[in-house]
């Protein structure tokens, strides 16, 4: 108690030092760090350095060394080599508790909260200096402080659990924020946010830096880091490419120093020729959760679904997926009327679906690569005593590999194993190989790095080109702008409009999401 | 019903459909049985459900952490043998320290268990399932096959099933029932306003959140083995008052009655959710239904049959119910929604098509 | 380590016992080579090993079925009330399994459909299907059976070997073949590492888990008739308490309680490790309490070494644990 | 070892068949026999007294071997039964003594048993059947043990008689049933006509059902008068329930019990009397029983008797309670009360 006290005290200090003058002292030093895991060298030589009140951003492909180093500074992992110094002094951060002392804090792109606790409780949870006793009234109380603060509106006595991806990264950040740190680690805290809300949280992130604490903020999203960040760092394979203060850094250099080539930056689509008519829904809609959506899709062409997360544009796909099925409306494909009871029926009827939520809903991790991408379509596998003909699923898992380029040792190794871009693509080719007609992609790129994400663009474009017709439910706004023939626009529950490629831009999308005056061109499809 | 909402959420009124249930089951028997709402009948069950009601306690503090202890019905043997066999010896020992020699005992017994999954990082099913069978083995052994038996105890303890610490009307509240009450309120009071309690909560709801933000989840689930093993063994020793003659065969079979009032009482077997209150209506309703198929004019033979239909429906309605009540809860509940710019209260959530 | 890795060693840890075992066996007792000792060694458990077979594809699949010795109890005596009906034996014998059948569906009703924990609904079912085996037998044994019934459970088939241990082998094979080359064994993994992302893939989830309870339902049903025809008679309380044995069984074959790991080379081992001690201590006369608690220690042993061992390995390496 | 024990059994036979069959059996001290003795469970009194009484009579026997005390726990009682019987078989022992938990079930491994030349006798409780069983040593005459608890009825509840209920231990214990039986039967005589049979229920021989079941019975039956427990468990935790309850007076508990159980109840008047035999005397028999026979002093047939040390002579007789079988009589019943329970407690 008096330890984390005297640590309060210090961290006080060193802000009223960092106020008098920035660049003075740095927060937090990283010296030649290395580490090394059994044969993956993960970090070599590293030495990075945090000034208070400085908004540091950290680049770098998936498996570059970037969340190595933030597991290192939040106590995760022990250094093999090298040395922190915090405000000056040299110290060994053995774990998560200690960090936390230290004035460290880390949010994470996946959210880790406790979810039969309820939102004020996850936000004090590591808390040592609240007592044992737990004052109820005073800790709503505070949550509710700390949550205004932040612009969000939270029932801060409902559980964790059922609350929304951006809800729980909110309680995140309040969890941050309530423990007065010196460094704030956000760990691609952007990922699962709309745009309005990342602007929420930059206004935030500003006010935290304009107080004195030091921010590391890794992110893929380039315009993000561009508009944000004091100095820009690039992680390639466990080493440091560069730090450049903002002035000097564009997206250019920084992509070129990522993937360790030149590379163009994020492109439209060239509109592919629409096709016949596949699918059209009409006023379809499940009791309280989203109503009166309606809407064609034709082959060869990639409707955007776009709007603030929770406004219902996953509950769609789920529908026509058959998982949460819809309780009104007709849906109509290829000219026949079909009903949609079960994900088994959709897959029957050339429907896919990949999810938002990889680890969770979309992949067994233990598994091997190739029988997750054999999963929904085991039937085409078995021999006639219904055994599972390997050889042939190898076939399959290879050919994926190769034209998807995922990059692994062997066909046979859990997805685990895999990086985050290599999992989706896994994601990919399980429901390529349902050889479906339509495809609803649900954020297929977050969390993603750039490389990854590039890839992934170019077999959409790839797949419309084929004739499938694609529906991309995503919150990244450049990329469902720059991707989309059309863009579907939702907001808590309603369809608001629906774009043409040529009326679609950042404003109008936003306006329409945000329910204030919806944009008058465009138009509901008929 | 708007600050209801607010200030109750489905989570906490878990128990109220349980309740709910029980009222039902009052209500049928009832109507079958002649006399059935006497004092006795309540006096039945509160004395019948004590030994399980401080147990199942100690199980859900486990529980909550995502483990399991199924070494309690031996604890409870192990603690009531050897408290007993003490205390035929030293007649005249005061009879607090025999309540702490049994929960001495328990705690020490529980100890081991938490070593195990704790530091050993050996799953806690198969290191109660081991336990479960060690304790009875060693009790075996070590007690020779001896009885401790009635007239070798002393009279306070003999006596102590019978004392009434007050009674309303004809409802007596023994001493027994109390102690378990008392139990019951301190570790609810205990799980929902302690720190301590409430990162129990946390372990079981999300272990690798846990580790990461630095919880001391290894002393923690050693911490809650030693409870449910102290309150084994003070439910050894109630055990030892309420039967007098004890044999090594005392509390066997008790670990699945526990575990059945934990999962009847709605504590999620998978951790992170439940409450000590629940285990308690849990353990009275199965007791409630055991006590009034006793009554029934039925076949002996048909009362297991009955008992593990019974269970199911409960187990099921209560489904059920909790479902109705997470979806009129969500239905008024306030919509997370990222506050737009100056623009007032959140908007509110639209009005159901 | 990987997980294949970790799965290997621990198999190879249970080779290391079953060795040892057998060696000390061979050493303490004169009898214990002896073909008729072979056979008993597995003839005394054979029910339970039999059902510790399905048991452990339950368990891979997320659940867990507490009501297999009841429905073992219900079947036997479902076969045994209607003989004593004047129903022909074969008769008798099939409605003993389509007992066992409907009984594991119906657990499967409640776990698949209403979603239930499979822990509070076998629970009930352990309670509730010893109940109506008692409501049909009440207090009276039922035997005299035909001599052929007796038979099947008794007299050697091939050689030395009886039709159990062959059912046994039999369906060793048929349920390795299915759990881990069949389309049914890839979904019980996928399922009990990840049930959300099996529905999310389209698997009919719901089916996977009757089609398991249904199959423990049957088989315990089978496991209970071979015991009916071992002992020749049938009472009320018939395989009662051996669920904790078999899931002890299926638990020290390196099967996960929380599902989706383990196979079926390990739960083999696990059967010769636990029949042969059990026959070993038998054969030097240790009963009882005190065989259980060596079966028990065992069982925490044989994850508590090699945890340590690789505690200690960890230290002598200087990584963190 | 085999050869060697069977040649002294054949001599051993050889030599009472010269002394002619009338002539008393008596068994030759000193033979090296393995001998198990197989209670239902271990871990309760009576089985352990049995132990002490065969120790007893395997030490004036002189028996070289030590006897081995085998017994499985009591939730796996039948199928460890069935183990034990048949590792005993493997081993080739020469007498298993057996109280029979498992009914007809154990049979078969009986058989095998008696079919490689080991004694197999039963005591306490017998195989049904009487299949694969040599003789049955019986504590009391089953049907005596009816009558018995017929009279402590009687003398509990008196002349004007009343209501009664049975709480015994568990549908499947063949020698509680044949008691009930046996009491029910009793019942039908005109010295009872007074006493009215309400219920029978089981406790299955855990205290907590016991208990329970004895609460349950007297708020089900308000004009009950008397339980009875022919289980050892039942009637201690009956005594017990009834005294928590202050009913002591009015509801009397009686059946089979241990005296140093039941030491309390009888002198408070919860239980004013109950019956039993004694278990060390039981062993004592069942040892020389099985010892006579192992040794081929004494054949397993009607109307051969021996001499069992110091408890004189016995015959086996018909059991006139089973359909089949044999079994030799210790007998008698011990009733206790007041005045003498304090004595037998020691």
């Amino acid at each position: 108690m008096t330890e984390s006290e005297t640590a309060h005290a210090a961290g006080a200090a060193s802000v009223r030092r960092a106020e008098d003058g920035r660049a003075s002292v740095p927060v937090l030093e990283m010296r030649n760090i290395a580490k090394r895991f059994d044969a993956t060298q993960a970090l070599e030589d590293v030495s990075l350095t945090l000034y208070p009140g400085e908004i540091h951003a950290l680049l770098g492909e998936n498996g570059a060394g970037k969340s190595t180093l933030i597991k290192i500074m939040t106590g995760v992992h022990q250094p093999d080599r090298g040395e922190i110094l915090l405000a000056g002094k040299p110290v060994t951060i053995r774990n998560a508790a200690e960090s936390q002392r230290l004035g460290i804090a880390a949010i994470y792109q996946e959210p880790l909260l406790f979810p039969d606790l309820n939102v004020a409780e996850n936000i004090f949870i590591s808390h040592q200096d609240r007592g044992q006793v737990v004052g109820w009234r005073e800790m709503f109380r505070d949550a509710e402080a700390i949550l205004a603060k932040l612009g969000v509106a939270l029932d801060v006595r409902s559980t964790a659990r059922g609350l929304t991806l951006a809800a729980q990264q909110s309680v995140e950040i309040a969890k941050a924020i309530s423990l007065n740190v010196k460094v704030l680690i956000m760990d691609e805290p952007t990922a699962s946010l709309s745009a309005h809300e990342v602007a929420q949280l930059f206004k935030l992130v500003r006010d935290l830096s304009d107080q004195g604490v030091a921010i590391l903020f890794v992110s893929h999203r380039m315009e993000e880091v561009f508009d944000i960040a004091d100095k820009v760092t690039v992680f390639r394979d466990g080493q440091l490419i560069s730090t450049r203060p903002r002035s000097e850094a564009t997206p250019q250099n920084s992509i070129t120093d990522m993937v360790g080539r030149e590379m163009g930056l994020l492109q439209p689509r060239p509109p592919t020729p629409q096709g016949d008519l596949l699918l059209s829904v009409r006023g379809l809609g499940k009791e309280g959760v989203f109503e009166d959506v309606s809407f064609d899709l034709h082959r060869g062409e990639v409707l955007g679904f776009g709007g603030l997360i929770g406004a219902g544009r996953t509950d769609i796909g789920l529908a026509l997926f058959g998982i949460e099925p819809a309780t009104a409306g007709t849906i109509v494909l290829n000219g026949t009327e079909v009903t949609i009871r079960s994900p088994g029926e959709s897959m029957g009827l050339g429907i896919a679906y990949v999810s938002e939520d990889r680890r969770q809903l979309g992949l067994s991790m233990p598994m091997s690569i190739s029988a997750n991408i054999t999963l929904p379509t085991l039937r085409r596998y078995l021999n006639r005593f219904g055994l599972i003909r390997t050889a042939m699923e190898r076939a399959t898992a290879e050919a994926f590999r190769e034209r998807l380029s995922i990059r692994t040792a062997s066909v046979d190794l859990p997805v685990a194993k895999l990086s985050g871009g290599n999992q989706q693509k896994v994601m990919l080719s399980k429901w390529l190989n349902t050889k479906p007609s339509v495809l609803i992609l649900d954020e297929p790129t977050r969390g993603i790095d750039v490389g990854a994400k590039a890839e992934v663009h170019t077999m959409i474009g790839e797949l419309a080109a084929e004739g499938i017709g694609i529906i991309l439910i995503s919150s990244d706004l450049p990329e469902v702008l720059t991707m989309s023939d059309r863009l579907l626009v939702m907001r808590e529950g309603r369809q608001m409009a629906i774009f043409d490629r040529e009326d679609a831009n950042q404003e109008s999308v936003m306006t329409a999401a945000m329910g204030q005056e919806a944009a008058s061109e465009g138009g509901v499809a008929a | 019903m708007n600050w209801l909402q607010r200030y109750v959420r489905p989570e906490q009124v878990r128990e109220l459909s349980l309740l709910l249930l029980i009222i039902v089951a009052v209500i049928v028997f009832g109507s079958m049985i002649d006399n059935y709402y006497t004092s006795r009948t309540f006096n039945r069950i509160a004395s019948s459900v004590a030994i399980i009601t401080i147990v199942a306690v100690g199980q859900t503090l486990v529980v909550l952490t995502r483990n399991i202890d199924l070494s309690v019905g031996s604890i409870v043997g192990c603690t009531a043998y050897f408290t007993g066999t003490l205390l035929a010896q030293n007649n005249d020992l005061h009879p607090l320290l025999v309540v702490l020699a049994a929960v001495a005992l328990g705690s020490v017994l529980g100890a081991i268990n938490g070593v195990f999954v704790a530091w050993g990082r050996v799953p806690s099913i198969i290191v109660t399932l081991g336990t479960l069978a060690i304790y009875r083995g060693l009790l075996v052994d070590l007690s020779g096959a001896k009885t401790v038996t009635t007239d070798s105890l002393p009279s306070w303890l003999v006596d102590l099933p019978r004392v009434n610490l007050f009674a309303i009307g004809e409802f007596d509240f023994r001493a027994m029932f109390m102690l378990a009450l008392m139990i019951v309120i301190i570790f609810q009071v205990g799980t929902s306003f302690l720190a301590l309690g409430r990162r129990l909560y946390a372990i079981g709801s999300n272990p690798d959140a846990a580790k990461l933000i630095g919880l001391p989840i290894k002393r923690l689930v050693f911490l809650t083995f030693v409870l449910s093993g102290a309150l084994s063994g003070l439910a050894g020793f109630v055990t030892l008052a309420r039967f007098g003659n004890i044999t090594v065969e005392a509390g066997r079979g008790l670990e699945l009655e526990v575990v059945a009032a934990v999962v009847v009482g709605g504590v999620n077997i998978f951790g992170g959710s439940g409450t000590i209150m629940g285990a308690m209506l849990g353990a009275i309703m199965i007791g409630i239904l055991e006590q009034s198929l006793f009554r029934l004019q039925i076949s002996e033979f048909w009362r297991d049959a009955l008992l593990g239909l019974l269970i199911l429906l409960a187990v099921a309605s209560d489904a059920v119910i909790l479902q109705r009540l997470r979806s009129l809860w969500a239905r008024a509940d306030l919509k997370f929604i990222a506050k737009p710019p100056d623009d007032g209260p959140a908007p509110e959530r639209r009005a159901p098509p | 380590m990987s997980a294949l890795g970790r799965l290997k060693s621990w198999e190879g840890l249970l080779l290391a016992l079953l060795v040892i075992i057998v060696a000390v066996n061979i050493e303490h007792s004169p009898y214990y080579l002896g073909v008729g000792n072979i056979v008993n060694l597995f003839q005394l458990s054979i029910e339970k090993i039999i059902v510790a077979l399905i048991m452990t594809l339950v368990i891979i699949n997320g659940e867990i079925d507490l009501s297999v010795a009841s429905v073992m109890g219900l079947a036997a005596c479902v076969l045994a009330w209607l003989f004593e009906m004047g129903t022909p034996m074969p008769l008798a014998i099939v409605g003993g399994l389509l007992a066992g059948l409907a009984a594991g569906l119906f657990n499967g009703f409640w776990v698949a459909y209403v979603g239930l924990p499979s822990l509070a609904v076998t629970l009930a079912g352990l309670i509730g299907y010893r109940g109506i085996a008692r409501i049909l037998v009440e207090d009276h044994p039922i035997g005299n059976f035909p001599e052929w019934f007796n038979l099947v459970g008794q007299q050697p088939l091939i050689g030395p070997v009886t039709v159990s241990i062959v059912i046994f082998a039999l369906l060793f094979v048929i349920i390795a073949i299915t759990l881990h080359s069949s389309a049914l064994g890839r979904l019980v993994y996928v399922i009990g590492n990840n049930l959300q992302a099996a529905r999310y893939s389209g698997i009919r989830v719901r089916l996977v888990k009757m089609t398991l309870f249904g199959a423990s339902g049957t088989i315990a049903a089978l496991a209970g008739i071979l015991y009916a025809a071992r002992l020749g008679s049938v009472r009320g309380d018939m395989a009662a308490g051996f669920e904790l044995d078999i899931i002890t069984i299926v638990l020290l074959g390196g099967v996960s309680i929380f599902g989706g790991s383990g196979n079926l080379a390990g739960v083999g081992l696990s059967i010769l490790v636990i029949l042969n001690l059990r026959n070993g201590m038998g054969l030097a006369s240790i009963t009882g309490n005190t065989q259980t608690s060596v079966i028990g220690a065992l069982l925490i042993l044989s994850v508590l070494v090699p945890n340590m061992a690789q505690t200690i390995s960890n230290k002598w390496n200087g990584r963190e644990t | 070892m085999k050869k060697y024990l069977l040649a002294t059994a054949a001599l051993a036979m050889a030599v009472s068949i010269n002394h002619g069959v009338q002539a008393q059996a008596m068994a030759k001290p000193g033979e090296a026999l393995d001998m198990v003795l197989l209670p239902k469970f271990l871990g309760i009194l009576p089985f352990d007294q049995a132990h002490q009484g065969a120790q007893e009579a395997a030490k004036e026997l002189e028996n070289p071997t030590p006897l081995q005390f085998l017994g499985p726990t009591p939730e796996n009682s039948v199928a460890g039964q069935i183990e034990i019987t048949t590792n005993a078989t493997t081993q080739g022992v020469a007498a298993i003594m057996i109280s029979n938990n498992s009914g007809d079930q154990i049979v078969p491994a009986a058989k095998a048993a008696q079919e490689k030349g080991i004694a197999v006798v039963t005591w306490d409780s017998p195989i049904p059947s009487a299949e694969g069983e040599d003789v049955f040593v019986a504590q009391v005459d089953f049907s005596e043990t009816g009558v018995v608890m017929a009279d402590m009825a009687l003398s509990i509840l008196g002349e004007d008689g009343g209501k009664f209920a049975i709480l015994s231990a568990s549908p499947d214990a063949a020698n509680q049933n044949a008691w009930n039986a046996a009491m029910k039967e009793a019942l039908k005589g005109e010295k009872y006509a007074k006493l009215e049979l309400l219920d029978t229920v089981y406790g299955n021989d855990q205290s907590e059902e016991s208990y329970n079941q004895a609460l349950a019975l007297v708020d089900k039956y308000p004009d009950m008068e008397l339980i009875m427990a022919p289980t050892s468990v039942g009637i201690v935790a009956a005594a017990k329930a009834m005294q928590d309850e202050d009913l002591c007076d009015t509801v009397k508990t009686s059946g089979l019990g241990v005296p140093s159980e039941m030491l309390a109840y009888t002198m408070n008047g919860c239980a004013p009397e109950f019956a039993l035999w004694s278990f060390v005397d039981l062993g004592y028999l069942t040892y020389q029983t099985a010892y006579a026979i192992a040794t081929g002093a004494l054949k397993a047939e009607e109307g051969a008797s021996f001499k069992a040390g110091r408890m004189g002579e016995y015959t086996i007789t018909k059991d006139p309670t089973r359909d089949a079988g044999l079994r030799i009589l210790m007998g008698p019943f011990s009733v206790y009360d007041k005045d003498n329970v304090e004595a037998a407690a020691k």
